[in-house]
């Protein structure tokens, strides 16, 4: 009773609520599950643009490209440990996400073909992801507000990144200015629908609003990032494929075309063209690793048996 | 002068090589702490490649680009240790054992070269080194001291790469007339080995008695998997030549 | 005319890229009898892939290694299905049996196109493809009934694979207005669907519940693998532009 | 002491050995070492050559390949189906050989690097081996010799075959002349080192005269394989890297200088470019088909369980 009461308190300050404070169950169910897919999505996100690593066309868009991908594992990790907080262990969730029970972003079933992807991932989709988590800086619950804020500031980055890969390609020859006008073309679509279903059918939202986790609706922040992609398109040199998009003079806000939710819903059941694979490439590692990860323990049990004997000594 | 070019092209095309083969493993590591310590490890190498490959493009009025992306297959100077597959988590750890030994003491002389842009290289890499050194010596003792089957894998790792450990120790062509510029490979044999020695028999492991491969001479003549590294290195540079990126 | 040459590329392509697939278990299969019987397999869709490719090249004043070598990704036709890495030998069989199945049910109808070369190519291909569809049946069941171990891993070939097969019976774009010189996809989904089943049942395992992974044009809009199979097809035919082998 | 003598007069009158005749213990080993040898080589053999099968560079010459690997593997069959009439299973050879017991042709651990390899492991390579194995289709041993024959009609086709490859490379550009060049550079020496040591320094050789498996020394044969390239080689337009190469009127043969016998020896001990990778390359796949070969066995014996049933009935 205490601690609901200090809860409903924290939440209708705008405070920060701790590890060490009580939570209802149900928040606390919703923090691990939405924070664990978004540390999965990290963790499968490396996929589509490590496949570009090996095949980067200048050494220095190597370098940074595996700065990149390093730096989604490191997000993991970190989004890993704010979880953890929550009393849900990293091997847990890990296992989640190798029986296939746990969720991550849909735009990770998607191929990087082409080097152009790698831009467009690093400008649509980590620009979605920039919108979606700024707010997120903000959230109720400490630990995981506080990872985002070095998350943000790392995709902010990334997303600059990306931009520039897609300038050299739109400024350099046809078939690079081609390739870049093809990548927009096929993230575009997906990009959007990253910020899941319109809000008349998205049923969970309203909890999250309401305990501070949320701060903005889907299509709010759909809103926002297509009027923050718009201009930056335009300096791109590429286009958006949306016939519908407009400038709305009224609204203060472009108006653009409805998106094919079938086919979200389709990648969302599993079946993305690549949903398989990620999720294999993935059980893969983590089998061929299984090794090492028991050798690894093995041989810290074995230099605390060596503590223990010292200091029975 | 071009000898000295010579020699910057050996050791970038050493350390590209090497970071090229270690960032396929970025996704694919047993945890995510090793994926971030393998990208740290391969991105360090591949920032000593882009010094030293720039450095080497200077004599000819090649970019690192032109030298990574437009060189063919024999025109590398790589050496068969860092072209050997990724193999499994010890094979890796094994190749990083040998070669960070190497390249340790290798970089602590060589930032007396009387080169003074090698001599920056070189101090500017050597702490970078010693982490990476560090970490295949701690993963040697994990593996050699953790379960049977790790001490077997890294043993077989071992055993497996050793017959391309002498070849770094080959005073090859430019290396022999460049005086204080450079490091004599055959100077670092001694000191590398036995560091080697102590860590592998540390780990309750056993240092290979194998001899070294036949072709020491880094011209890609004795190696089938430099052809394959390249070829999907420079696929996409080559599809545009001419383009920036 | 343009719409049979298209035609006969999609056909060309499936039967090129497993070729290409296959060929890389020579001196890796699980036994000498298997080296012998994969190249084989590998021999015939190449020997295919060749007529279909030379066929479709007379619409366009081109050769089959044009076609082969030097066209791009996204000119390519195949089907995502024989794109798929070979895995272990289960997930090959797999594919084997998915891929078979289907050329087989085509090849019985495409005998009687109109066009007479198509014709003649299909009955060529057809005993052949009769003795691959039959080796992956054979298989199947050994590894099915076999060992747990064995009946597990072929289980989970299916099971990766089993998104793709859809594809395979989309009627994409030049083949619905073909009318008799071409067979169209969707008319053989039934028939090769329950022969996969017979012969999955028949081998204790079960048919995956599993829907069509979404994309299936067979532009390679939908594959990150298609890329690396042409790198290593074509680096050296693309290295010597212009040159005679 | 009848079989001893039946074995005698047979090797006098130049006659078969069969399987089901008696033939002396040091007889019997001698051909089991060759055989299985030969046999190794030729799956060995397999991977330089398998190597450039996914990088042919042509349609037509990637067919000729294929078949060419395939006959290689072919040839491993029959040669240890010869060996097997003579008591040692299949399996127990290939068990010498994941080991590192048994040896196989040293050429095969120098690498084919590019696709002109190829031509020069075709032309110099199997040229070499049908100079060995023509006289061999006499031996003594039946199983051996008959062998030897299909061998030796398939192997004379694959040399052609690298003849042409390297004639076309010859007459290519100069890239491809070069290329062709450097692959006859590489695999002259080695190949004649194919016949194995000097005759001075070949101690087992006798023996095998004596006994009609082997017809002529090994200089002989080096002497007959370099009689016929050096014509051949004058036919490709490429030079053999011997600059003591000339011919000898009065002897009716072709002068030629030394080899390195060091670097022979030092191969032959294993430590050859790609001694470990070979045997590696096969352990693996052997490792990796271990599963599939116990499947087939526990299928197999099933399939007799349910004949027994049927039977019973």
């Amino acid at each position: 009773e205490v601690g609901q009461a200090r809860f409903e308190e924290l939440i209708a300050a705008d405070s920060r609520v701790e590890p060490r404070d009580w939570m209802p169950d149900p928040y606390r169910k919703t923090l691990v599950r939405q924070v664990s897919q978004h540390a999965h999505s990290e963790i499968i996100g490396m996929q589509p643009e490590g496949n570009w690593i090996t095949r980067a066309p200048s050494l220095k868009r190597k370098a940074i490209l595996m700065a990149k991908v390093q730096d989604e594992a490191g997000h993991g990790l970190y989004l890993y440990s704010a979880a953890e907080t929550l009393g849900t262990s990293r091997d847990e969730m890990l296992d989640q996400l190798y029986t296939g029970r746990a969720k991550y972003s849909s735009i990770f079933n998607y191929p990087a073909r082409t080097w152009a992807d790698v831009g467009a991932i690093g400008w649509l989709v980590d620009g979605a992801a920039i919108t979606n988590q700024v707010p997120l800086c903000r959230a109720s619950y400490g630990p995981y507000g506080r990872a985002m804020v070095r998350v943000c500031k790392e995709e902010s980055f990334h997303q600059r990144q990306g931009w520039e890969i897609l300038y050299s390609l739109s400024h350099g020859t046809d078939a690079q200015h081609r390739m870049a006008q093809e990548a927009v073309d096929r993230f575009y679509g997906p990009a959007l629908q990253m910020f899941g279903p319109p809000d008349s059918d998205s049923p969970n939202s309203n909890q999250s609003m309401a305990w501070n986790i949320k701060r903005f609706s889907n299509d709010e922040l759909r809103q926002r990032f297509v009027d923050m992609i718009v201009p930056q398109a335009d300096a791109l040199g590429l286009t958006l494929p949306d016939p519908h998009l407009t400038w709305n003079e009224e609204r203060g806000h472009y108006d653009f075309g409805d998106l094919d939710w079938d086919e979200f819903f389709s990648v969302l059941k599993g079946n993305g063209p690549l949903s398989r694979q990620r999720l294999e490439h993935y059980r893969n590692a983590r089998d061929d690793g299984a090794w090492v990860r028991e050798a690894a323990t093995a041989y810290a049990r074995r230099g605390q048996q060596d503590q223990s004997a010292l200091l029975g000594a | 002068d071009e000898a000295t070019a010579r020699y910057a092209l050996i050791l970038g095309d050493d350390a590209l090589i090497l970071a090229q083969r270690l960032s396929a493993w970025i996704s694919r590591a047993p945890e995510l702490e090793e994926d971030v310590a393998l990208a740290n490890i391969a991105l360090d190498l591949l920032g000593h490649a882009r010094f030293l490959l720039s450095y080497a493009g200077t004599a000819w009025g090649k970019t690192e680009d032109d030298l990574a992306y437009f060189r063919d297959e024999e025109e590398f100077r790589s050496c068969r240790l860092v072209e050997q597959e990724n193999g499994d988590f010890g094979q890796t750890i094994a190749r990083q054992l040998i070669f960070s030994a190497y390249q340790l003491q290798l970089y602590r002389r060589l930032v007396h070269s009387t080169d003074p842009t090698l001599a920056a290289i070189a101090d500017k890499a050597l702490k970078e080194v010693r982490y990476h050194q560090d970490h295949a010596a701690q993963w040697t003792l994990r593996l050699g001291l953790g379960t049977e089957e790790s001490a077997h894998r890294m043993q077989a790792g071992l055993d497996s790469l050793w017959s391309y450990v002498e070849e770094l120790f080959i005073d090859v062509d430019p290396l022999t007339g460049l005086g204080d510029v450079a490091v004599l490979p055959s100077s670092l044999r001694e000191e590398t080995l036995s560091l080697l020695q102590e860590i592998i028999e540390q780990a309750g492991l056993t240092v290979p008695d194998i001899s070294g491969a036949y072709g020491s001479d880094r011209s890609g003549r004795f190696s089938e998997q430099r052809g394959y590294i390249l070829t999907e290195m420079q696929v996409l540079a080559r599809q545009h030549p001419g383009a920036t990126w």
